[in-house]
């Protein structure tokens, strides 16, 4: 796969230590599994490496995160402009949970499933239109702008279902988050969730949008001064990140056949952000890494899926979460990588 | 000033209650919200309603305002058991009476609250484990959804259940896990069940409410087990798609914990304005329903 | 005067003429609204937040941010609580929960100065864990009951026009006065200043951005840890699910008070101002009395984007949003690292 | 004893600073070669060579801010180890650093004061450092108000600014790296006669600079560095001009200096015809705080010099005609075309472009590599949809790194890790890159070496040989003198007057500047003084 950062060789990439995390989350398990008295041992029922067949589909640990990872993935994908742009987009969970809200309540009222999963995303993509606007153009702090809107979009969410859990029946919209189509016997949320990678990647590395997005968040006066469209360019990556967040939601609501405007994205801006950062785009703005944010997303989901896998109770399942995290961005620091980079250069 | 609910009200003045609800997080909750506002509409009370968002303080900072604001009586839907001792003191000192709803309060004297009206979370964890010993013959392999960590219905329904449980040795918990109340994180959290070592054992689920069971049920169907059948699901609330769920023999069985206390609400009220005396604790009339009761009529009787 | 007018006072002065205007807005159209008793509610309520974003403050000042000050708020109650169920004097464990606040807090600016790791991560993982470790001292909601917390909030409180101001409230405010004095009278508040102006010239010109991180971290760990003590006193208890989200309140508050998130502007007061106006938005919202969830949300999010928009156009007219030269594309400013 | 007596009597005292076998590695980099220095109380030491040559480098490794890979520094005979800014301070090295170094939040009175306030019972005075920042600035001849941002200065008040911060302290080592590169000749000239004081009174002091006639004007010793070894040290008596250039570069000074004087067409195209319109025109330009209306026209091939004290707008012109700012009055018309007010992009659109007086804060993307930051003009342009393929890319930056000598590891080096020098021809390169009819120059020989420099020079009067309009911005009156055609005197924000042909000469520039006697120093200019 090419490297987002164009010029980056891929063991500098900072996708890397999202990737190495993972990898060390699964053999851990694995190790766990076979070292364990009573374990399942490495492949045997209930281990997490185990991949079982079911009516022709892989399932297992393995595809969970990949079920469950897409969403978060979905998302980071859309907040990683925005904070390349120096931004940040509080509001994704709320905008998950209106969309839900949206598609459900309209495919209840006998809308065509393809129309109401259209207006879904075209209220993310105006959410993140008021988002960006404000930013962009009103010149308001994104952090209180996105606030605004993850406090009010809940609420609205709320409104659109008269409070409760719209359960529906439809196919289209199941699939979205349950499909496993038969040319690919994957769970939808993964495939979705690598061609929004696919093409984010495309969209912004194949043509100049990419680095003037980079370019806006690294020197706005700069990119200003060359012509760069700064404002646009932000307002844009607000309505990608409104548009990747309903998708983010459709697949949440599809998932358990049912929107609920309560519980659907909570925490999702937190989840996102950190896939974001861990993935190597700097908070700071300027240079992002796509295809880092994307491998963070499954490092929180495989962390959770873990904690599931491990029988650790969710009160204290955070402790090992967070030293997981601290241990992963220890690892990719500048210090020890320069620190590992004098070692290497010893050696030989 | 006036005194804790003594004096009879000026029948020219509107009766003004201020009532604090923890939030909005499942459709429970707004029934409940909804029964009291309608019921409040329906016999011209003046109600001062605010809605915490979930946050205990904002339930507590609601309760000063309605001090400040002077309203007739306080009716408040406490988040958690604990941190109420100074605020009540000030209602007390303002001779305001408090009426407890949906969770009891721990403080020091309980005649800082006139009564309590609700459900006993221990008692219902306590009926869902006693259906399902009655149904199993007190043999059972449970998987158990519990709510979020620390919140006092998570405590207690575990704690019902688990006394239920220890009386049949037949009975054991091999899986529990919290499913924070959601239906998305009772799905996922029941994949993980299914697939662990002890999951083709599982004959039982017990979800802490119903939205974790009906993700569970989703989860339950793709492990390839049939919901209802070989794994029986009991769960809490009473809400309507459990019904529907029961109707579609997925779920086998409901504890009911009635979010409809918008009558009782004001009938004690009203008591407590003409200052007859009220039971420190009225329970709420809940039902256990099993899924051999449910009808289609019951199903389309049900507000929530 | 010409100082207090300069031009990054101006969301400061802007928060105040706003919160006038909610207040006036709200007498007006409440009974009972403008009342010393409100006054001293709000002061006594929001006293842990107000305190807990102080340290918030710094924080950011130094172009940092915190995570974890929910979570530290309800670990340092509970805390607290678990100790003065085990028969400790309330007194006694102020410096215990101040001393491990404060370590904690340096803990986490270390991490973030060693590594060179960004504060949202650090203090994310923080958040994490002291949410967790407070399950792990007490897994559910631990009342206390000490005759010296009954005294506390009847007799300690200090009479103010018919109301009765809570001992907590007086806390705050001297917490508040002595983190402005530090702020803007001392080297360290330069040295955070400067941190957040510009880590890399603040590194040339001498200032240790390593002790300074540190410190700023602990100074923001000590103030949540005040927090959480008259958190625990003020509910008489501790509970592990307690502030979830109290974060995003503290940060919102101090970014409202005109602090900018991308360090080295604003100050400790407008924090304060701040604290007020998310308190009298709520104030405002329960005084109306017929909001549901739903409503209650959305109205709380159009206040604060009203708020927003007033204050950013306030600050334009005395000429803040084009500071600088960049008049063209001024995007706003970097997120902490 | 003269500082030249002194520097013969080596015994007599121990040098001040002495510096070892100095190496400095960075990533793929040697930037300093075992390099040796010594600098003596009451001397003032000129540190000379090519941009990338390793000076910077250097004065990091004394102040603190690097640690070199091998060596020793000796401050008065004991060893030390300089670990930061402060730990060099507190050993009484103070520093003004290249890219200058302030905290653009804080006042110009809290940055002079930064780390040193004073204080009675751990409370800042306020009043204290105020008088203690206003003498600071008083030295240096400045007046200008302390609670102003630095952000909302101009580069050189910066630069004023952090020399001052650099004198207030008690040091025995004084650092200045490039201090004088955004100053005029006067603002120098106060800052040497500072300098002199100081070393008078013992203190001694490092000077980086370009400007080889200050080196002349000042310094007592020169050190020459070459690729990041030392050539050789002399007393500057004993080096004449041409072995100075010629131990920089390496090479005879003919060679570095055919430039402007061996230019073939000194004689513009001449008068545009009358149907021609010019290339640029402004017609009563102003706007409210920043410029009084101004009108000025430039041709095809011809060069238009901006010239004035610090201050007097000639940036705030530039930014003008560019439509980084919307003007409050008048118009700018390209080739005849009025551009639509305050629009960088159509001004580009319209074959407008400049290169920004600040390269770190409007310029460069630090992080970005030098293609990238060289092709982003042009990039943008040709729009994002239209991606300059990589193969062309490489091509440009190629021939932008050969063709201005700029000295990187390769074009794929963040621009951050340039010397300054370097950076500046990368900022050049990029509007190069795109070819435009008018090009607007801030400043674009600040930091750059006498070699670049005249190869600049050549470059534009090339380009305005081959049909290219220029406006000029400069502070060196005789790099106008030499590269303009006619040049337009700004003074106090308003047009004083303008200089054609023959009568285009330093003098008659400098009469014109100083024609209003007092309200042309910065001593006197009030800051907030409103133009509209
Ligand atoms: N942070 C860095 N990382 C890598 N290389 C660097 C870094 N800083 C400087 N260099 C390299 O070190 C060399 C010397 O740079 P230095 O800044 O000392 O030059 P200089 O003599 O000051 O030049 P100038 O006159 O242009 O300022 C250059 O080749 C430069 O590319
Ligand atoms: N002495 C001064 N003190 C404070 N501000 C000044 C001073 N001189 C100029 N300025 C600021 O600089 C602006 C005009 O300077 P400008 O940069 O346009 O001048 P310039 O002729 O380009 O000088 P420079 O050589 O510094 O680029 C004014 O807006 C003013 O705010
Ligand atoms: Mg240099
Ligand atoms: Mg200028």
């Amino acid at each position: 796969m090419a490297t987002p950062a164009g010029q980056r060789s891929w063991h500098a990439s900072p996708a890397v230590w999202p990737v190495l995390g993972i990898v060390s989350l699964v053999l851990l398990n694995a190790l766990f599994d076979k070292l364990l008295p009573g374990g399942p041992g490495l492949f045997g029922p209930g281990a997490f490496l185990r991949l079982s067949m079911r009516d022709g589909v892989p399932a297992g640990a393995l595809v969970d995160i990949l079920n469950y990872g897409g969403a978060i993935a979905i998302l980071a994908l859309g907040m990683t402009p925005v904070i390349a742009t120096r931004g940040v987009d509080l509001s994704v969970g709320s905008v998950m949970a209106l969309a839900g809200a949206v598609a459900a309540s309209l495919v209840v009222a006998d809308v065509p499933s393809i129309a109401a999963l259209a207006t879904a995303l075209a209220v993310g993509a105006a959410c993140g239109l008021c988002n960006g606007v404000l930013v962009s153009f009103g010149g308001v702090q994104p952090f209180v702008v996105t606030l605004v809107l993850m406090v009010a979009g809940r609420g609205v969410a709320q409104l659109v279902t008269g409070s409760q859990i719209t359960t529906f029946h439809d196919p289209l919209l199941e699939f979205v988050g349950l499909g496993r189509p038969a040319w690919l016997p994957l769970p939808m949320p993964f495939i979705l969730a690598t061609a929004m990678l696919g093409a984010t990647v495309l969209a912004l590395r194949r043509t100049a949008l990419g680095l003037f997005t980079e370019a806006v968040g690294s020197n706005p006066e700069a990119a200003a001064l060359v012509g760069v469209r700064s404002r646009l360019l932000v307002a844009a990556a607000y309505v990608f990140c409104g548009l990747c967040a309903a998708l983010a939601g459709l697949i949440a609501m599809a998932n358990i056949k049912g929107a609920d405007p309560f519980n659907a994205g909570r925490n999702a801006e937190l989840a996102a952000i950190f896939a974001v950062v861990v993935g190597g785009t700097s908070l700071a703005g300027g240079r992002m890494c796509l295809l880092g944010a994307f491998a963070g997303a499954f490092l929180l989901q495989a962390l959770t899926t873990t904690m599931y896998a491990r029988n650790i109770g969710a009160d204290v399942a955070p402790l090992p979460q967070a030293l997981a995290i601290l241990a992963v961005c220890i690892v990719g620091s500048p210090p020890v990588a320069a620190m590992l980079g004098r070692r290497r250069k010893r050696t030989p | 000033s006036k005194q804790p609910g003594g004096d009879a009200p000026p029948a020219n003045k509107r009766l003004v209650v201020g009532f604090s609800q923890i939030g909005a997080e499942s459709g429970w909750r707004t029934a409940n919200t909804k029964s009291i506002k309608d019921e409040a509409e329906k016999r011209g009370v003046d109600l001062r309603f605010s809605d915490a968002q979930g946050d205990q303080e904002n339930q507590v900072r609601a309760l000063r305002s309605f001090i400040q604001q002077q309203v007739d009586v306080i009716a408040v839907a406490p988040k958690t058991e604990e941190g109420w001792q100074e605020v009540l003191e000030e209602a007390q000192r303002a001779g305001i009476p408090v009426i407890l709803t949906d969770r009891l309060v721990r403080v020091d004297d309980d005649s800082l609250y006139v009564t309590f009206i609700g459900s006993d979370f221990v008692e219902e964890g306590r009926r869902a484990g006693q259906w399902l010993a009655d149904q199993t013959g007190g043999t059972a392999v449970i998987a158990e959804l519990q709510g979020t960590p620390g919140a006092a219905p998570t405590i207690d329904r575990k704690k019902g259940f688990e006394e239920i449980v220890a009386r049949h040795p037949g009975m054991t918990i091999v899986k529990s896990q919290s499913g924070n109340f959601e239906r998305s994180k009772g799905k996922e959290v029941c994949e993980a069940f299914m697939r662990s070592p002890e999951g083709p054992q599982i004959t039982a689920l017990y979800a802490h409410n119903d939205d974790m069971a009906l993700g569970a049920i989703q989860a339950i169907a793709a492990a390839g087990r049939r919901p209802g059948e070989d794994v029986l699901v009991v769960s809490i609330d009473g809400v309507r798609d459990a019904f529907q769920a029961m109707l579609d023999g997925t779920l086998n069985c409901t504890v009911e914990c009635n979010p409809l206390l918008g009558p009782q609400l004001f009938d004690t009220i009203e008591a407590v304005r003409r200052g007859e005396r009220v039971p420190k604790r009225i329970l709420t009339t809940e039902g256990v329903y099993d899924r051999s009761q449910v009808t289609a009529e019951t199903l389309a009787s049900r507000q929530y | 005067m010409r100082a207090l007018l300069a031009s990054r006072n101006l969301p400061s002065l802007a928060a105040a003429a706003i919160l006038a205007v909610l207040v006036v807005a709200g007498s007006v159209r409440f009974e009972h609204f403008a009342s010393v008793g409100n006054l001293s509610n709000l002061l006594g309520d929001y006293a842990f937040v107000a305190i807990a974003a102080v340290g918030a403050t710094f924080v950011i000042l130094a172009g940092g941010i915190d995570l974890s000050v929910g979570s530290m708020v309800a670990f340092t109650a509970m805390l607290a609580a678990w100790l003065v169920d085990r028969g400790w004097h309330p007194l006694a464990t102020v410096p215990v929960c101040l001393a491990i606040g404060a370590a904690l807090g340096a803990a986490m600016g270390g991490l973030i100065h060693a590594f060179a790791l960004p504060a949202f991560i650090v203090t994310l993982a923080g958040m994490f864990a002291l949410r967790a470790a407070t399950f792990l001292l007490h897994d559910q909601p631990l009342g206390i009951v000490h005759p010296f917390l009954s005294w506390m909030s009847r007799d300690a409180a200090v009479p103010l026009g018919g109301a009765a101001l809570p001992a907590r409230a007086v806390l705050m405010l001297a917490v508040v006065a002595l983190g402005a004095i530090v702020a803007g009278r001392t080297r360290f508040g330069r040295r955070v200043y400067a941190l957040g102006g510009s880590p890399r010239s603040a590194e040339a010109m001498g200032v240790s951005v390593g002790t300074t991180t540190v410190a700023v971290y602990a100074l923001a760990g000590a103030c949540a840890a005040l927090a959480g003590v008259v958190f625990a006193s003020a509910k008489r208890a501790g509970d592990p699910t307690a502030l979830v989200g109290l974060e995003l309140t503290v940060i919102a508050a101090v970014v409202i008070g005109g602090t900018l998130l991308s360090g080295g502007v604003g100050s400790v007061g407008g924090t304060l101002l701040g604290v007020l106006i998310l308190g009298v938005i709520r104030l405002l919202i329960d005084f109306q009395g017929n909001l549901n969830a739903a409503w209650t949300s959305v109205a709380t999010g159009v206040l604060l984007l009203a708020f927003a928009g007033l204050q950013r156009a306030l600050a334009g007219l005395g000429g803040w949003a084009d500071r600088g030269t960049g008049g063209a594309a001024r995007i706003e400013p970097r997120l902490p690292r | 004893m003269t500082p030249a007596e002194r520097l013969n009597h080596p015994a007599a005292s121990p040098p001040l600073v002495d510096v070892r076998g100095v190496v400095m590695d960075y990533p793929g980099v040697r930037a300093l070669d075992r390099v040796s220095f010594d600098l003596a109380r009451g001397e003032i030491h000129a540190l000379m060579g090519e941009n990338g040559a390793g000076k910077s480098t250097l004065v990091k490794i004394l102040a603190g801010r690097q640690r070199p890979t091998a060596g020793t520094i000796r401050l008065g005979g004991t060893e030390i180890r300089p670990a930061s800014t402060r730990h060099a301070e507190a050993h009484g090295v103070s520093t003004v650093f290249q890219e200058i170094d302030l905290v653009p939040t804080l006042s110009v009175a809290d940055n002079i004061c930064l780390g040193r306030e004073p204080t009675r019972l751990g409370l800042v005075r306020r009043p204290r450092l105020r008088a203690r920042a206003a003498a600071a600035l008083r030295r240096l001849g400045i007046a200008i108000d302390l609670d102003r941002t630095v952000e909302e200065l101009p580069t050189a008040i910066q630069q004023l600014v952090a020399i001052s911060r650099a004198l207030d302290c008690d040091a025995r080592v004084l650092v200045l790296d490039e201090p004088t590169s955004s100053l005029d000749a006067s603002e120098t000239g106060t800052l040497f006669e500072a300098l002199r004081r100081l070393r008078e009174q013992g203190l001694g002091i490092v000077f980086v600079t370009h400007f080889i006639e200050q080196v002349y004007a000042i310094a007592d010793r020169i050190t020459v560095l070459r690729n990041g070894a030392r050539v050789g040290c002399w007393t500057t008596a004993a080096l004449s001009r041409e072995a100075l250039v010629s131990a920089m570069t390496g090479r005879r000074l003919e060679a570095v200096h055919r430039g402007p004087a061996a230019a073939p067409e000194r004689e513009p195209i001449g008068a545009p015809a009358a149907h021609a319109p010019p290339a640029l025109a402004a017609r009563d330009l102003g706007r409210r705080r920043s410029i009084h209306p101004v009108s000025l026209h430039v041709s095809c091939g011809e060069a238009l010099g901006l010239a004035g004290l610090l201050g007097s707008g000639r940036t705030e012109l530039a930014r003008l005609l560019f439509g980084a700012d919307a003007p409050d009055t008048g118009r700018v018309e390209v080739e005849g075309r009025p551009l639509p007010v305050g629009s960088v992009r159509a001004a580009i659109a319209a074959g407008v472009a400049m290169t920004p007086e600040d390269r770190k804060s409007q310029g460069l993307l630090l992080d970005f590599s030098v293609r990238e930051n060289i092709v982003l003009a042009l990039q943008s342009r040709r729009g994002p949809l239209h991606p300059l393929p990589r193969a062309e890319q490489d091509r440009l930056a190629a021939h932008y790194i050969e063709a201005l000598a700029i000295a990187a590891p390769g074009p794929d080096t963040p621009v951050g890790q340039l010397s300054g020098g370097n950076q500046q021809k990368v900022l050049l390169a990029r509007w190069l890159a795109v070819q435009p009819v008018v090009l607007i120059l801030d400043e674009p020989t600040r930091g750059i070496d006498v070699g670049a420099r005249a190869e600049i020079e050549r470059l534009i009067l090339d380009l305005r040989a081959r049909g290219m309009a220029i406006v000029l911005i400069s502070s060196e009156l005789d790099e106008i003198v030499r590269l303009c055609d006619r040049a337009l005197v700004l003074r106090d924000r308003t047009a004083a007057g303008a200089l054609a042909g023959e009568a285009l000469d330093e003098s008659a520039v400098l009469a014109m500047v100083a024609a209003a006697p007092a309200s042309a120093s910065i001593a006197n200019r009030t800051v907030d003084e409103d133009a509209g």
